[in-house]
């Protein structure tokens, strides 16, 4: 009996067994074209059909959405979305492509949105059918998330939008976007409101997608501007003016500090390049020559690989320990940690992983020699999407110190 | 893998780390240590022995000395889960008593086979005991340990062992031909002279022992299976320790920074005193995690014991080196007085991230564990 | 012939020759008294006497206050000061206990005072037979220094204070005090004025010096009490009101960016226990047991070392380079970080130590079998002085990312 | 010691670092160059080879490719100090030319005798050169060089040799029995293929070479010596191009934590991005300062050269490293994009820093200097 079985409940137990049935015979193949390193860098249709296509039959064999209710789409179960990634992670299935909609979108709206809509929304989104994107962040409006500027005027039943959002992961692919915006200048924090906005349909209609390219040379995320777009009034969330408090739902569950688990995967990544993991860099280290030996002898080397596996090993600890309310003095203590610490042992992971390559670090993409395919230095740049976006590592520094230990606001 | 997911810390766990809890910030608080360890601040003080005996004796009483005592020999026999919660809140208070080193030599007793069983019957009935193993050079390998037995008589000098003027007895490790040995014997055993170290730390008392000639019991002939398992217990428990003082340091600190005002703000306003203090919450949550992992490691799957225990010491060890710098670096000149109590436990914290090998140390065992 | 005398002007080679035959002759044997390990911990009356002889031999011999006007009892030389510190830190001579005089009263009163004040004073200082101490901190103002309440009162051509001081190095040897303190409660920088005020003679009437006990145990800084003191106008330095600006003169010295070179030494100290050099620490670690070799032979601890060893260099490297301005972007960048490096340095120095000894870091000073006498675990508690007093590392890095890099002020 | 106070940075010195960044900053700007090397972003593109010709023929024009040459074979013999003042101006414009390749053959050619003189020659005519000497692991150890020299032809693969793409002649280490000696020869001639590396930096070129059974010129039969000592003088003039890069890196990020608005403040105003900042600046200074120091070591105290410029290059590819990822991180989402210049001083740093051994390894050399 795995340590993961020991607490189930008949529930879980039965469904756990359900999903290794499923998954022993549904594991699908790795694809042929190059995956990207996290659903935020999906870039081809290629690339997305093959992971809808996983999402689309984990949903249907009820993997996805496990504790929401049946009547938006969901499993109706108790605590068993934690069971389905777990086995799902062991089975080392690919990640899955909709991960604005299942981690930020679905929980928002589940929590905001008028019971028709959630019916209309939801299970589009479990399936993958529908991708979301996130309209946040603009070109003023980075940490300071409440002065965004994109602005709603009422027009009777509709609301017309204009503005200009950036870093929209995904919104190249998103059939909708949640939307932060303005529907009153008076004010900073009360003067914001929340929609949901389906975009796909009003491309070229005052909605304009533009790419941008990261760091890494590769696209994935956009600008999204707004042009005298219409939307319907039934499409906010909660009340006008309360789109700080909705946004607020949003980033508890991008930070994993949300009440509802996120439907993940992903396995099958960490898995073919060890992405992240110490395990890889003990990999990497083994095949690297330095001085007349390999990497993984040399003794400052191994000193910071036992670092970061101590970091790592700290951090899925935190997230047992998170659950044992008698070891937990505070209750958001270590959730609120937890995008804090994993964006910063990725990058640091990447950055040790360039040190023990050395020379070859140079090597990217399209060099035939680059170790492991070039993959480091490429994870090395798209570790600081992670350290910046969502709150930059800066800003959950003031989260913790503030809400956690009581200290007094920084801005 | 067969590690409960809740770290096996039941109910009763709780309750335990709950009621010491409880108990010491009732009864021990950190003006009460202060005014009993900090009398003579002078740096060329002498060894010094400030402790309180009656609130042990309590703490005796209640059976927290007998914790790791298995049942048969008249103990508890604790999960070392739940021993590891009462020492995160013993190291909260930074309070000093022979607790930590007993119940090292318990763990190594239990290991220790049939010959275990009368001391750790003494144990159950009240003696304290600390372990003899170390040289000079502060090494804790078994194989270097400085003391001989020979014709049945140990010879030679232990180097730090701690709390020494608290304890009944002693378990020795000592060379015997090729293979190491445990004995056990009473501190005050004819041919036995202790003495005491002067230290840093108020907290705690340390000394050498010399063994000239010294008749002991010999728990067992070859100590390197017992020693390998209990050593992982043992780094559990100095780390929860730690933890709990590292908790101390980092809720004083904060208490301190958000009434402290400066420039009209109070301290934890500026980031570089935010950002260090979260920076150190991270540090004592990631130890504190890897502590109860390390114990419920030790519980329930031994062989894997000792790859969490060097994570967990590693983790606690470096933490008490940030937490300390950063618990005086905060509170400024207040924090470099004498009267503040933060040099308690800065003093303490700096002890114990030495005790039983150090972060690197600890690193360099789990990379050969991990990496061959 | 030496670096260091290569640029020499003629005046500065034949003061460099002068120099270093009287110091051939008279640099002083070592104490029997332990010397503390800097002269801000100078705790009794035989570590005073010895280091006051040794001041004012050399200030006899023209060695201190080299660049100061004849009439204030300087050398009236140009550029000499520097030429006397290189051959005294040479000669390892002891330090100098009148610290805070010499570096930072000297400069303040040499500025800010009337002639008569300047001749009167300075003469005494740089001799030593005057200590000064500073009184700049009070309980409630120690970063935020412009918060100081002790007050003074106008009575005639008399102030009368009252007020509290705190950290106050050298005050139970001292004869004078700088003084900050408010004239003006309305306003707070503008309400500043700046007093030297001579405590000694006040002891018992108006003054009460009590030791406060630092971490470490020793004594040598302490409170100062003002209970209706009453002073003279004539002490007043600069102008009513003018306080902040003439304290800004100080802490400019005691920063090292001051125009005037401050007489120092030490040489002595550096050598008998290499305080804080990484050659100390090489030492240690040769003479340090680990795993059946040295710690000198560690792979990590050599690597710290290196670091450490760099860190210094750099930092002597950087004095070099200020003095040379083609080379030097702002003229302030380099002189504003010495405080900030060389304290960080001292501290990790220290903790480095520690680790080396690792159980033996334990043993104090009362303990016969302490590794270099117990100084180690002193020295790094010590080091917390430098890193918090006179503007902690935090308001240093403050400083500089405000004056250097002209980034906005934190406050 | 007999260095000078100054490092011996005269007039003339200054006046070459002076005009450089005149030049530079003039005709180089940050868009010029991207609008030069980033024209295709993706991540699977091939080699590349952008660079602005007509400015470097300029360049070669003012004499800065034969600045290392000695005066007897044509060259201008300026002081490695004034060198390095220059390379700091190219560092801080990225600007893609192969003069530090050049340069880095030109000290290796004048430390090899008599045998070097001919190509310091063409050098001093317009030749421009780079070094082969690592092999695939990236090992810059004279003794692991993977070319051999067998009958005198040289074959073997020499991996990591910089701005290939740009320079006229190569000079190789080659094994040649039981030492190992230089080859100089025209990248064109017979029997070498140029491989070029897709590599990260887009500010440099870099490739292997594969000689099969290539003729080429032999400088010297045993290069040890003025391996020795021209390897100080490489790292130098490295370290320097990463000292001016990373001033490029922070004025730029300064600018922007200054003009960019969040909460109604500058981004400056919080400590958390302004002692970031201030910790690259004193990152940035520390170097600098290291490296005027190797130089003027090398210039004049020659025994020393080694051990200051180990500290040197220490300093710098740490600080490489530092001020790369701080210049990312506090630009934000902006630093994250392709549009943003930040990037391409990113990847020049991070391929910079592990050219000719990173600070790890210099420390370890830099150990066995000191420490024995």
């Amino acid at each position: 009996m795995s340590a993961d079985q020991q607490k189930d409940t008949p529930e879980q137990a039965e469904f756990r067994a359900h999903a290794q049935a499923w998954l022993a015979e549904n594991t699908p193949e790795p694809p042929t074209v190059r995956l990207p390193q996290s659903p935020l860098e999906i870039m081809t249709t290629d690339q997305l059909s093959y992971l809808q296509a996983w999402q689309k039959s984990a949903y249907d064999a009820g993997l996805v959405g496990c504790d929401y209710p049946v009547e938006v789409g969901g499993g109706g179960r108790q605590n068993c979305q934690r069971i389905a990634n777990e086995e799902m992670r062991r089975a080392r299935t690919p990640f899955m492509p909709n991960v604005i909609g299942l981690g930020m979108a679905a929980p928002t709206v589940f929590y905001h949105a008028q019971e028709e809509l959630k019916q209309r929304l939801l299970p589009k989104l479990f399936s993958g059918e529908d991708i979301w994107c996130q309209g946040f962040s603009e070109p003023g409006a980075g940490s300071d998330l409440a002065s965004v500027q994109t602005f709603a005027e009422r027009k009777g039943d509709k609301w017309v939008i204009n503005g200009h959002k950036v870093w929209t992961s995904l919104a190249h692919f998103a059939e909708w976007m949640i939307l932060l915006l303005r529907t009153d200048k008076s004010v900073k924090h009360d003067g914001l409101s929340y929609f949901v906005v389906p975009i796909k349909s009003a491309l070229g209609k005052g909605v304009t997608v533009r790419p941008l390219i990261k760091i890494t040379g590769e696209t994935g995320f956009n600008e999204v501007i707004f042009e005298d777009l219409e939307v319907d009034d039934s499409y906010r969330l909660d009340e006008l003016g309360k789109g700080w408090q909705v946004a607020m739902t949003t980033l508890a569950h991008e930070r994993g500090a949300g009440e509802l688990v996120t439907p993940s995967s992903g396995g099958m990544k960490s898995e073919s390049t060890h992405n992240t993991s110490a395990m890889a860099l003990i990999d990497l280290a083994r095949r690297t020559a330095r001085n007349g030996a390999t990497a993984a002898e040399d003794p400052l080397v191994r000193d910071q690989i036992m670092q970061q596996l101590i970091r790592e090993q700290g951090l899925a600890e935190n997230n047992r320990r998170g659950r044992v309310t008698e070891l937990l003095d505070h209750p958001m203590r270590l959730a609120l940690q937890n995008k804090l610490l994993m964006s910063e042992i990725m990058q640091d992971s990447a950055g040790i992983a360039m040190d023990i390559e050395g020379a070859a670090a140079s090597l990217y993409l399209g060099d035939g020699s680059a170790p492991d395919g070039g993959q480091w230095p490429m994870a090395y740049m798209n570790s600081f999407g992670f350290t910046i976006a969502a709150g930059t590592s800066e800003v959950q520094r003031n989260i913790l110190g503030e809400r956690v230990l009581g200290m007094a606001k920084s801005k | 893998m067969t590690q409960p997911d809740n770290f096996g810390f039941t109910e009763e766990a709780a309750l335990l780390k709950d009621s010491a809890r409880k108990l010491l910030a009732e009864k021990f608080t950190a003006d009460v240590l202060h005014g009993m360890v900090a009398g003579d601040p002078t740096p060329e003080r002498g060894p010094a022995l400030h402790w309180d005996e009656a609130l042990w004796a309590q703490m005796q009483e209640l059976g927290w000395g007998l914790l790791a005592v298995p049942e048969a020999q008249g103990g508890v026999g604790m999960p070392l889960v739940a021993v590891a919660g009462l020492c995160e809140e013993l190291g909260r208070a930074a309070f000093p008593c022979p607790l930590l080193p007993t119940l090292s030599a318990s763990y190594l007793l239990g290991a220790a086979g049939a010959g275990g069983e009368a001391p750790l019957e003494a144990i159950a009935e009240g003696a304290t005991a600390s372990l003899a193993v170390s040289d000079a050079n502060g090494s804790w390998d078994l194989a270097q340990t400085p003391v001989e037995c020979i014709d049945g008589k140990l010879n030679g000098t232990a180097c730090f062992v701690q709390d020494i003027g608290k304890v009944s007895h002693l378990l020795v490790c000592a060379r015997n031909g090729d293979t190491t040995g445990l004995y056990w014997l009473a501190v005050d055993a004819p041919g036995v002279d202790v003495q005491a170290d002067a230290i840093v730390d108020l907290s705690r008392d340390q000394g050498r022992v010399v063994f000239a000639g010294v008749e002991a019991m010999q728990v067992c002939a070859d100590a390197s299976a017992a020693f390998a398992r209990a050593m992982p217990a043992i780094w559990t428990l100095y780390a929860a320790d730690m933890v709990g003082a590292g908790e101390w340091q980092l809720q004083t600190t904060v208490d301190y920074a958000n009434q402290r005002q400066q420039f009209d703000r109070p301290l934890g306003f500026f980031q570089a005193v935010k950002h260090q203090l979260v920076d150190v919450m991270v540090d004592i949550d990631r130890a504190k995690s890897l502590v109860y992992s390390a114990a419920c490691a030790w519980d329930t799957e031994p062989e894997e014991a000792a790859r969490y225990a060097h994570m967990a010491q590693s983790a606690a060890s470096d933490m008490a080196a940030s937490a300390s710098s950063r618990s005086v670096q905060c509170h400024g000149g207040i924090g470099f007085t004498w009267e503040c109590f933060v040099h308690l436990f800065f003093k303490r914290q700096k002890h114990s991230q030495m005790l039983w090998g150090d972060g690197p140390w600890h690193r360099a065992r789990l990379a050969s564990i991990v990496m061959g």
